[in-house]
């Protein structure tokens, strides 16, 4: 019989994982809520099971109604995707116990990595470099300069009990050490009552750098190479590349061979993400470790000529991963992740029904979209309504090709992020991968102005349009049918 | 017919007189009196491609906007601009006033969720000082007084959503 | 200022020259005959200028009119793409004459391409493998049979004053010769008032298979590979694939040896293709070379990861190719011809709106298509009007994936040849690759039963359908609005 | 309401009468007697989203042919039925018959171009016959007599376009 897997998600990566099934010749299973009874990926699917209303907290987040659907459709395996529960170890336990086979890691690895310290413990012990920070507060200047010395400059004074940004001094030599020791000392007096401090290295203008790794049951992990994902707004990242245009080969290899230790260290199977902070000197230091698919795991694909999600779900049927020597890279993929907002409004939501959708084709252009035309976007949920990743053979031609894609697009009845990303793609730092973390926090989107072609168009359709709509109420014998606007002889051009 | 015409540009508004007069030739358009066939066809999804007379080409999407005025996407731009008729602009020129305003009607310039009403009737607000908050896709979004003013009511209650241009609150007319 | 490039073509292929065109920052013209004013091509295009009546013969087709639309624009590019004028010698010269820049090969090059007597000739003079054959009437049996004694058999009698077919006779083994070329000689005289016959070595079952070939000016020519393109309805291809799953390593490399001698035989410049029958002993025979680029060129694209058509414009623009060595294949990509014709009724054409489109997306999917949504396909020119590109990272891969994105795309409104492809990749001897360019001459395709599933689910949708139609025409209340038909609460399922 | 339905089948026509009935509460579905509620929602394209009470979903896109009867798209596969109502049904059993035959009018199955007209008026076909070539996007295509007799007319020419279903010429009407 076929095997049937249940999608324990909703659009984009919903539709994702659906195709996945579809190339393993998996019978997929949606769930819906009330707002997504007719959603692409309910369309899409074989099953579909209404597990509740609209807010994600009384349907997508309820592991009792996704493992209820699963046992009703009859599917035997469930794939969370990204987001909602795809990082809760109990709701992995829950469908193991369930008799389910969960497609992620073991419970006891998104666990382990979920907690900030237990994680950080486990790095250091498996030799992952993190962030070198005092564990006691400082005795005094010296001890701090020490640690300066040691692990280098500038350094974070922190107040031990504080949070929020407050009592935190950047101490950029070791001249600076002992004032800003004072002063942060007092600050943390009177802001916490207490007057503990300690230091930490300070990453400036880090790179956000990850590591795609993959592991299965035979104990095998490998790494895939890394994706860059600086360009970040509000902590979201909205540009992601693979390679890092800043990452040589020898740093690849340490920054793969720390990931692959990383997982390790939890005994991991499955996809998962190695996140890195990339100092300027090429240090690198370990984040986090995301347990599950990524948003931006398309890039790593084109790059590698892998089907990270397929992989998924041949491991948590028990397969080892389908390649046998470690799959190489080549030329260069790009991803934006288009929201339904609108950059001329300080990107407000702009829910709404799409009333004409023309996604990009052609060479080295892959979208995964969780809408069509015709589609209402529900307010309920994440403003992503699509990725758009252009390959090339190398960083220039997979730019160029993603410029092309965006321009080509076309989404009319609600507003999205690709003015935004056409401006940035026109900025000098990113096209020279000049950036960091915080290079958007100072980076502000302008609408352009109108280019004179633009404006003069833009005034003959208006003008044509409102002629035909006051034809139309005026009940005017004028053709109505939109082509009999088609003029017979231009005086431009050679018609005979 | 014959419109005069504001676009909207970040370097500051422009004004252009445009018509248009469709005819079995053709569309015969004037640009600030500059006067030329154009060469316009209806395209799927209510757009025209349009034919400049020296061959340029571009796809134009014009929509009304909910604000009032019209959109038109031109390729991957945007050009916003509003459009009189002649009567219309006639009158408007003697009023010396644009587009309405000062009407203290607050409205929703997206569709979502009324989280929280920051004012209440008879509360005095300031221009920016926000008044409703609206939650849609995961963000919170305020809502802030278009200018100072007394609330005279609120229309809408926590919970409650909302569509583009709804009346939240309104504010005392201006004087 | 920025290059301009006349496109002289329509549909699919126009739009992936325009393509070519944004990643390379050249600016793209369009020519249209009334027919395609309104098209997808001219609407991605930057310029566009009208060329004439829809019949081929007064617009796509007349030299005059291209050039002139080229000058009026100020392009400097003129790409031919593939069919209409893409192999015309004389308006190649033309184009150059009129001081623009041709993209393709030396005029000379697709005129000594162009003749079949001529372009046998220069291969046999450059080494390159044809059919073997006699060149003068044999005198008797004896020579027959010494013929086949070199060449092997079967060997195929013709009349020398033959043609369609007459007075031909398949000769199996040395035994047959005495009879069959009495025979032959006996119809021929009937036939053709002319006793002379020849023969030449009879390929059966052979299998289509052509290199892709790149050329520049700095004399360098490489091949990239060979597509297999076996499978072919009234002698047109409609599935193709790359590589061919029946040619190892070692065949690659004589074919690639012979198809770059074929190419500089005739110093060719741009992307060409040889193709060459392959005979079931691993014998291959030029056949003949195509001075243009290719329908199927995409699937070599995604294997070796260039842009053929970016290649063709840089190279005439004088620059060399953009790789210094020889991209190397990865993976299995299959192309898919979507035609606008009924598999129902025997290929019909079906032009007509297309009222509904999706077409699929994902992981390895390409599409290049030439219509959207809403469009209208004429009447007048070629019925293609897309093709689905699969990649994988085995042929297996590639085939799943390809079914896969044939079952997600929908087209309403005409009828196109998916179910036909849907039939055929269920064929175990298209998915062991046992074919040959025969093939598809004796397999018939019947539309498949319904399944239970699909007859009930028609049965509700046409019934809804009806009921909302007749409710509407007697002005009831009932709501009208599509969405009025959600039902609030279905018995299966779990909203609360 | 309540129909016939016939679906064309290669392998043989089948019957089913099939019954809905939209409520408040969704849709009741009987199929030859089978009742259960369906869960119908409109998709974007007149299609629907189809939730069998089994919880298995499909797209479906109902049409009307050009032919008569009509044709509904699930998923990937292709439906052909003919849907008949009560009345309609009842009607049809009495005449004993099915919809209109032997109307003697030879209609275009595709849009086309006339390239040839093979049988003049007066002129004797049979079946299958060849009676008039379209051409469409490069291709010619037969259009056949469907039964033996006599060419009553002829209403089309050579370099005429004709749309679907559009009568290219009449037989004497069968006896």
């Amino acid at each position: 019989m076929t095997d049937r897997l249940l999608v324990a998600n909703r659009g984009e990566i919903a539709v994702r994982i659906i195709r996945a099934c579809r190339d393993l010749g998996i019978s997929p299973v949606a769930v819906f809520s009330d707002a997504d009874r007719s959603s692409l990926h309910v369309r899409l699917a074989d099953h579909a099971v209404g597990i509740g209303p609209a807010p994600a907290r009384e349907s997508y987040l309820v592991p009792q109604k996704l493992i209820e659907a699963a046992k009703r459709t009859g599917a035997r395996l469930v794939h969370p995707g990204f987001g909602f529960l795809a990082e809760n170890a109990a709701f992995a336990r829950a469908v193991q116990e369930a008799g389910l086979v969960w497609v992620g890691p073991d419970p006891a690895s998104i666990s382990a990595m979920g907690s900030k310290t237990e994680s950080r413990a486990r790095m250091k012990a498996a030799g992952v470099p993190i962030v070198p920070g005092m564990t006691t507060p400082a005795k005094d200047p010296a001890e701090i300069a020490a640690f300066g010395r040691e692990h280098g400059f500038p350094l974070l004074l922190k107040a031990a009990a504080g949070g929020g940004g407050k009592g935190m001094r950047i101490v950029r030599s070791e001249d600076e050490v002992p004032a800003a020791f004072e002063r942060a000392r007092s600050e943390a007096r009177s802001f916490f009552a207490d007057d503990a401090v300690y230091c930490e290295l300070y990453v400036e203008h880090p790179r956000h750098v990850e590591v795609q790794v993959l592991g299965d049951r035979t104990g095998r992990v490998v790494a895939l190479g890394e994706r860059e994902c600086s360009l970040q707004r509000r902590h979201q990242k909205v540009l992601e590349e693979c390679p890092s245009p800043v990452v040589s080969p020898e740093l690849r290899a340490r920054m793969e061979e720390a990931a692959v230790a990383a997982a390790r260290s939890v005994d991991y199977v499955s996809a998962g993400t190695v996140e890195f902070l990339l100092a300027k000197d090429g240090r690198f230091f370990f984040l986090e470790m995301n347990t599950r698919i990524q948003v931006e795991h398309p890039v790593t694909e084109m790059v590698y000529g892998v089907d990270l999600v397929a992989e998924m779900i041949r491991i948590a049927l028990g397969e080892p991963m389908s390649f046998a020597s470690r799959p190489e890279p080549r030329g260069h993929a790009v991803e934006c992740r288009i929201y339904a907002e609108d950059p001329a409004r300080g990107f407000a939501p702009s829910p709404g029904t799409i009333e004409r959708l023309r996604w990009p084709q052609g060479p080295g252009v892959r979208v995964d979209s969780g809408v069509e035309e015709g589609d209402t976007i529900p307010l309920d949920y994440d403003p992503m309504v699509a990725k758009i990743v252009a390959f090339g053979r190398d960083r220039d031609e997979a730019l160029r090709r993603m410029r092309r894609a965006l321009n080509e697009t076309r989404v009319e009845g609600i507003e999205t992020s690709i003015p935004f990303f056409l401006a940035l793609l026109d900025d000098p730092d990113v096209l020279s991968a000049a950036v960091s973390t915080q290079f958007l926090e100072a980076w502000k989107y302008a609408s352009p102005a109108s280019s004179d072609l633009a404006a003069e168009v833009a005034l003959v359709a208006a003008a044509v349009a409102a002629t035909r709509e006051s034809l139309a109420r005026r009940g005017s014998s004028q053709p109505r049918s939109p082509s009999a606007w088609r003029t017979a002889r231009p005086t431009f051009g050679h018609r005979e | 017919m014959k419109y005069r015409a504001k676009i909207a540009d970040p370097t500051g508004d422009r004004s252009v007189e445009v018509e248009v007069h469709v005819d079995g030739e053709g569309v015969l358009v004037s640009l600030d009196g500059r006067k030329a066939r154009w060469d316009v066809v209806a395209t799927p999804g209510g757009g025209y491609s349009i034919l400049r007379p020296d061959g340029r080409q571009a796809e134009a999407v014009p929509r009304r906007s909910p604000e009032g005025g019209m959109k038109v996407r031109v390729g991957a731009e945007q050009v916003t601009l509003e459009l009189l008729d002649e009567l219309t602009a006639r009158a408007q020129a003697v009023a010396g006033k644009g587009v309405s305003r000062g009407s203290g009607e607050v409205k929703a310039a997206i569709p979502g969720r009324v989280l929280r009403v920051l004012a209440g009737p008879g509360d005095q607000v300031s221009q920016g000082q926000p008044v409703v908050v609206l939650e849609a896709m995961k963000m919170e979004n305020d809502v802030r007084a278009p200018r100072d003013g007394v609330v005279r009511s609120v229309e809408v209650a926590a919970g409650q959503a909302v569509g583009t241009g709804q009346v939240l609150l309104v504010l005392e007319p201006s004087v």
